[in-house]
């Protein structure tokens, strides 16, 4: 199967040289970010072949004294608790659509899906109503909870994937030794599932993190979060984009070793999903 | 202990019905081996006693007592499924140990009862190892020995040699087999291969469509099979079937006698025909003989050393002693 | 397991608790949006702690996110808010929607009242109330590049036609004639668009003092404007103008690329100060032109309010008080590029006076000017403006990028009135 | 069955009230935090509430009849429909370009598939104001690397199909490594004996792909399309950062304008039946995406 001829190493060159093109497009802002966030403010704009050395670290101390650490912070509390509960509520329930005989499944993976497609614009307003009067605007606790409807969906869907993949014999023969059904699930069934469960819990984190329009609402100053307090740094007559480029990285930054890991585990986990 | 009891069990998902109502004893210490062609309904059956499925109908016990509605786990029955559903992320230890964790026995007792079984089982330098590890037999060894620390009332095997090599499924069956009669706890043998139900059981129950056609052992399900369909099932090879003017003669509907109740003779006989292809096994050799007037060529035994030819002339004759006569609606007629 | 779900919610919960009760007795919260005001104010509010032992939480936000979150906080009547930044094109809304809380008393005690500039105080009074009291008046004014223009030989160009010439002598590849703001937006390209339109002798209605509130934007004056507006940024204004905010701008201003801009106070600060821009030095400032119905800076006034469901309006009225006093709008005028304010004391403090001369001579003098020029309605005064700037700033932006003919649009734009008032 | 036989607790009912137990907490928590906002908006379609006006209490049909005869909602579906389906062909296109590459081209190069990765990691917000930057011609240093050589790159974001290209690029920058991680994790599913196989029959490189690889990818492509476009349904951070809807009103997208009508117009109710009519199209396609995952799953 090796193949040496000229019209291969052609195809190859062409195959690299597409492979080369997509890197650019792919590295291109990341790394325009990247110079954003140390040129100096009264060059940024500049070309960098016009002042290669106007450089500073400054934009970094500068957003440690602003409100964007704390809101990192909180970024990383909501998604965190928000993936954690979802993982607590919604990777049983994955094993159980997976595993029991119960009917309407099919009826549960069109709300699953319908929950993840549902525009947020039109509940909102009733949302915040809601949170208004159950006294849970601007806390942890209604963020969380708002997050929950953008992690449980995908993380039930994706671990419903996970399980059908574990051999209903595995399970069927922790029960015939006598295990209960949460020992099976806790013992056989979720270690058969590890790769899928962490995928899922990333990919969970990854959507609240993301999340602008819920933390806008729901949040006031105390819990805000990080995508949202970037655009504080858009004000009345001013756009900080050196701030905006140090933040975008400081977003970034937290996700990418969780990926750099996990990415195999999210394949893996994926591969199975599509296999079906 | 071990006798299990199943009285007018009938098994339906939705509006297929998989096993028709039907009564079953084992005995305790029996090796049962439920046989039958793919689709007959002998897993589900299998998985009704071991109460992995809920009856529809009928009612199953278990020692005397009733276990109809009794989850899996009360039943003091172990299992040992057909891909074995070994626990992946376990050493071969924990493995075999596990049925014990859940029955919180003491550890001492545990470990003993895993040094007992792997040493039964040849296991005992691959204790340490993960499932993804071993060979299929080696597998399938920790799937028995699995099953054997708990100490069951009962064992229920489905197809638990399908997936592996020839040469290894006949050491297995002999392991098993020897291991019942250390035991002598009641097995429930599920398997397609009538092969493996003829050499290990006591008792054989032939499936069809979720239908019970004969129970028995294995001499008297192939000295006298009950219809057609038994008859056909059990031996090897498959036994020959005659209708039509031939069965007429003997007032049957249709007739069978197995290639080794046939003599070959090359000048003299009842029918004569034509030799087609020959399987030459050593010891035996087995012809396909068109007899004219019968749509499909017996199989006829013929010692190892006979040699014919293709297409040479040679005669054919049943011993009358060894003649299944079957009725228009395929039972046997005594 | 259970114990496990268990101990989360209760973890989760317990986040929610402090939260739940910030709300002590001597202490308010302030919601604002990003400004230099602003974030000077948030950086003294120890200074009020100590003062009047209140503590102020100021909290400044995105000017997007910040009209998010108040719209819905007042009307979920959170409570959560006790002083509220108070932009005067927002205030009809609010008072018409009993989002405010009227403060007539309050601002009637306070001793710094006659010292606030009376112009932006009376926007605050409606119906004979007043609703907050002002701390900034930002208007428009333009910069040239004095150097393009010694190069070309031309003035600063004192009307509409006199920029039309001007720039298509000095308009090229490497510097553009003109930028103004493009997007849509009642506070994007309707804080611009109308300087132009009112020169012109445009108008949103046709007689909005005297009461005649039938839309009349679909005028020849408007129309005139608009082909200039057009002109101006379509075939002398830097490529991609027709997408331009105003740190569009901004940007394109500090980078030499172009000679003009017309923008608010707030932007032109920065143009002009050489801390920021490498050319502010060969920048000037001028009045923005005029036209056949004048001159007509653009103003818009930024205020301070308390809103309806505030626990503490005292409180809240004493730290009003406090943000607008000559002493704290003094110290933010000169940690802060903040020249717009509204006390008018402040603009005789020497040193906030030498501060401004050094970012350019003619800052304050020419800021001053226009603020006498500005009318009040420069853009109106109603409840559904936000509806209306937005809708009229589309059908702006429409004509602008060529979507739609200038006559199309300013027909959209009066029938789109019409549908937003139900007419 | 027998009425007898279902009221009986079969020898699997401990194990099946043990998995409805599961499921339980999930459904409650559905319930909960989303069944009922969702409750909410669709009480607000049918009322008349308006922020400023209040309410008179009046429900009814009002909305929905306005929006069968809103010219708007029209353009808005229009946009909202070409920057799904472009977004949509682009990132599946990329996603699986990139996912070929690293899986023939460049074999194991675990870097590479982080590095591609990290677009995925950037939040939205950001996301956009980088491209906005990226395509504003005075401040894009892909315009002044072009004008070195005297090339003009046009702008994009004064026309309404190339505001749509520039919110598809960013959108597609984002989200194509989601695709990637995908159809490589299909691809590793394949085994390569059938490659093996296709190339002793005579098969070229690009034949073996076209006629063996891409329809076992099939069902993934299917999948990952339909996920990324009941994704992009929500656009929303591309548009309010980039182009504020503009120019004009070519770029409000349905869910954009949605927005525009609850918070700028202040008219909620209309605001909720935009965001009820945008729920029932993703109800109906989510039924076909469950129907579709119901069939290439058994």
């Amino acid at each position: 199967m090796i193949d040496r001829s000229p019209e291969f190493r052609v195809k190859k060159g062409l195959g690299v040289t597409m492979m080369l093109l997509l890197l650019l497009f792919a590295a291109i802002p990341t790394l325009w970010a990247l110079l954003l966030s140390v040129r100096a403010p009264d060059s940024i704009f500049e070309p960098i072949w016009e002042s290669p050395l106007a450089l500073t670290l400054d934009n970094f101390f500068k957003i440690t004294r602003s409100d964007f650490p704390s809101a990192l912070m909180n970024s990383f509390i909501t998604a965190g608790s928000s993936t954690l509960l979802a993982m607590l509520v919604g990777v049983p329930a994955g094993f159980a659509l997976a595993k029991s005989r119960v009917s309407g499944k099919f009826v549960a993976s069109w709300i699953l899906l319908l929950l993840r497609m549902a525009p947020p614009v039109g509940f909102v307003i009733p949302l915040f109503l809601a949170y208004v009067n159950a006294g849970l605007i601007d806390t942890y606790t209604g963020l969380i909870f708002a997050y929950m409807t953008l992690t449980l969906p995908l993380i039930v869907w994706s671990m419903w994937n996970s399980f059908a993949q574990v051999p209903d014999e595995l399970i069927e023969a922790a029960i015939m030794d006598g295990a209960s059904l949460a020992k099976a699930f806790l013992l056989v069934a979720l270690p058969a599932a590890r790769p899928g469960a962490v995928a899922a819990a990333i990919l969970g984190f990854l959507v609240a993190w993301n999340d602008f329009f819920y933390a806008l609402i729901i949040t006031r100053s105390g819990t805000t979060t990080a995508p949202v307090a970037v655009m504080n740094f858009i004000s009345y007559d001013s756009v900080d984009w050196a701030s905006i480029a140090v933040a975008s990285i400081a977003l970034t930054l937290p996700i990418l070793p969780l990926m750099a890991i996990a990415n195999r585990y999210i394949v893996q986990s994926l591969s199975g999903a599509v296999k079906g | 202990m071990g006798s299990i009891e199943l009285t007018a069990v009938q098994k339906s998902f939705g509006d297929v019905e998989v096993i028709r109502p039907l009564n079953l004893d084992i005995e305790d210490g029996e090796f049962v081996v439920f046989v039958g062609p793919s689709g007959c309904g002998k897993s589900t059956l299998l998985r009704l006693i071991a109460g992995l499925e809920d009856t529809t109908a009928g009612s199953i016990s278990i020692d005397g007592q009733d276990a109809t509605d009794l989850p899996p786990g009360k039943r003091g029955l172990a299992m040992v499924f057909q891909s074995y559903a070994l626990y992946p992320h376990m050493t071969v230890r924990k493995n075999i140990a596990f049925p014990m964790r859940m029955a919180k026995i003491p550890r001492q007792e545990q470990a003993k009862r895993i040094a007992a079984a792997a040493d039964v089982l040849n296991l005992t330098d691959y204790l340490d190892r993960r499932p993804g590890q071993l060979s299929g037999g080696q597998r399938q060894r920790v799937a028995i020995g699995r099953a054997i620390v708990r100490e069951p009332s009962a064992f229920l095997f489905d197809e638990p040699l399908s997936n592996l090599d020839a040469a290894l499924r006949v050491g297995m069956r002999l392991e098993i087999s020897e291991l019942h009669k250390r035991l002598q706890t009641t097995m429930i043998y599920v398997t397609h291969d009538q092969v493996e139900a003829m050499t290990m059981a006591d008792k054989i129950v032939v499936l069809n469509e979720g239908v019970i056609e004969q129970v028995g052992s294995p001499l008297e399900l192939y000295r006298s099979p009950r219809n057609l369909f038994v008859a056909s099932f059990i031996g090897s090879p498959m036994m020959n079937i005659i209708e039509g003017e031939m069965a007429d003669s003997h007032q049957a509907s249709a007739i069978g006698v197995r290639p080794e109740h046939l003599s070959l003779s090359t000048d003299s006989g009842l029918w004569q025909g034509k030799v087609g292809v020959a399987e030459h096994l050593g010891s035996d050799t087995f012809f396909h003989v068109q007899v004219e007037g019968l749509p499909k060529p017996l199989t006829v035994r013929a010692p190892g050393d006979v040699e014919l030819q293709y297409q040479d002339t040679v005669f054919v004759t049943p011993e009358k002693t060894n003649l299944h006569r079957f009725d228009s609606s395929g039972l046997r007629i005594d | 397991m259970k114990r496990l779900l268990a101990t989360a919610v209760a973890a989760t919960l317990a986040f929610g608790v402090p939260a739940l009760t910030t709300a002590a007795d001597e202490e308010i919260n302030v919601v604002m949006f990003g400004m230099p005001y602003t974030n000077g104010l948030q950086k003294l509010a120890g200074d009020f702690e100590a003062e009047t032992g209140i503590k102020a939480n100021i909290d400044v936000i995105g000017q997007d996110v910040f009209e998010n979150r108040i719209t819905l906080s007042f009307t979920g009547a959170t409570g959560d808010i006790d002083v509220v930044h108070t932009p005067v094109i927002q205030v009809q809304r609010w008072v018409a929607a009993n989002w405010l809380k009227p403060i007539t008393a309050e601002v009637d005690a306070m001793a710094v009242k006659s010292d606030i500039m009376a112009g932006p105080l009376d926007a605050y009074v409606i119906n004979g109330e007043q609703w907050a009291v002002p701390y900034m008046a930002a208007t428009g004014l333009m910069t040239y590049r004095k150097d393009i223009l010694e190069e070309a030989g031309v003035d600063v160009p004192d009307t509409w036609e006199d920029m039309l010439s001007v720039a298509a002598k000095i308009h090229n590849d490497e510097t553009a004639a003109i930028a103004m703001r493009a997007v849509p937006g009642q506070g994007f390209n309707m804080f611009i668009f109308p300087m132009v339109m009112r020169a012109y002798g445009g108008k949103f209605f046709e007689d909005y003092t005297g009461g005649d509130l039938t839309p009349a934007i679909n005028s020849p004056e408007t129309l005139e404007a608009l082909n200039v507006y057009m002109k101006l940024l379509n075939e002398y204004g830097p490529q991609g103008a027709g997408n331009f905010n105003f740190a569009e701008v901004n940007a394109a201003a500090q980078n030499g690329q172009i000679a003009f801009a017309l923008e608010g106070t707030g932007v032109v600060a920065q143009i002009v100060d050489p801390a920021k821009s490498k050319f502010a030095d060969k920048t000037g400032i001028a009045l923005p032109p005029a036209g056949p119905a004048g001159r007509s800076p653009a103003i818009a006034v930024h205020g301070l309010g308390i809103p309806a469901s505030a626990k503490n309006p005292e409180l809240s009225a004493r730290f009003i008080e406090w943000a607008v006093s000559t002493e704290t709008m003094t110290k933010i005028a000169l940690s802060e590029s903040f020249s717009n304010f509204t006390t008018g004391p402040v603009a005789q403090n020497p040193e906030v006076i030498e501060k401004y001369s050094k970012v350019h001579p003619d800052f304050l003098t020419m800021q001053a000017d226009a603020l006498n020029l500005a009318i009040g309605h420069y853009r109106p005064l109603l409840p559904d403006w936000p509806a209306l700037g937005q809708a009229i700033g589309e059908n702006i932006n429409a004509a602008l990028n060529g979507l739609v003919s200038p006559e199309e649009a300013l027909e959209g734009a009066e029938q789109d009135m019409k549908d937003i008032l139900g007419m | 069955m027998s009425s007898n036989s279902k009221q009986r607790a079969g020898a699997t009912y401990e194990l099946e009230r043990g998995y409805r137990r599961m499921i339980v907490p999930a459904i409650i928590a559905v319930a909960i935090f989303a069944i009922v906002p969702l409750a909410g908006m669709l009480a607000l379609s049918f009322s008349d509430y308006h922020l400023i006006r209040g309410s008179n209490g009046e429900f009814g049909l009002r909305n929905f009849i306005k929006l069968v005869n809103d010219k708007r909602l029209v353009n808005s579906i229009y946009v909202m429909s070409v920057l799904s389906l472009f977004g949509v062909a682009a990132q599946v296109i990329i996603g699986t370009a990139v996912a070929v590459g690293l899986h023939k081209i460049v074999g194991r190069w675990r870097l590479g598939r982080v590095l591609f990765l990290v677009p995925y990691a950037v939040p939205h917000v950001a996301v956009a104001l980088i491209w906005l930057s990226l395509f504003t011609p005075t401040l894009s240093p892909i315009n002044a690397f072009f004008d070195l050589f005297g090339i003009t790159v046009p702008s994009f974001l004064t026309s309404q199909n190339g505001a749509m290209f520039a919110i598809i690029v960013a959108d597609t920058w984002t989200n194509f490594p989601f695709t990637m991680l995908i159809i490589l994790a299909a691809l590793q599913g394949i085994s390569p004996d059938l490659d093996e196989a296709a190339a002793l029959d005579g098969a070229s490189r690009v034949k073996t792909f076209i006629f063996i690889t891409l329809p076992l990818l099939l069902p993934a492509l299917l999948m990952v399309t339909l996920f990324r476009f009941i994704d992009s349904l929500k656009h929303f951070p591309m548009i309010f950062v980039m182009t504020k809807g503009g120019p004009g009103r070519s770029t409000q997208a349905t869910n954009f304008y949605a927005y525009v009508q609850t918070f700028q117009n202040s008219n909620v109710a209309y605001g909720a039946a935009i965001a009820v009519l945008l729920f029932l199209m993703a109800a109906l396609i989510s039924f076909y995406v469950a129907k579709l995952n119901q069939r290439i799953s058994s």
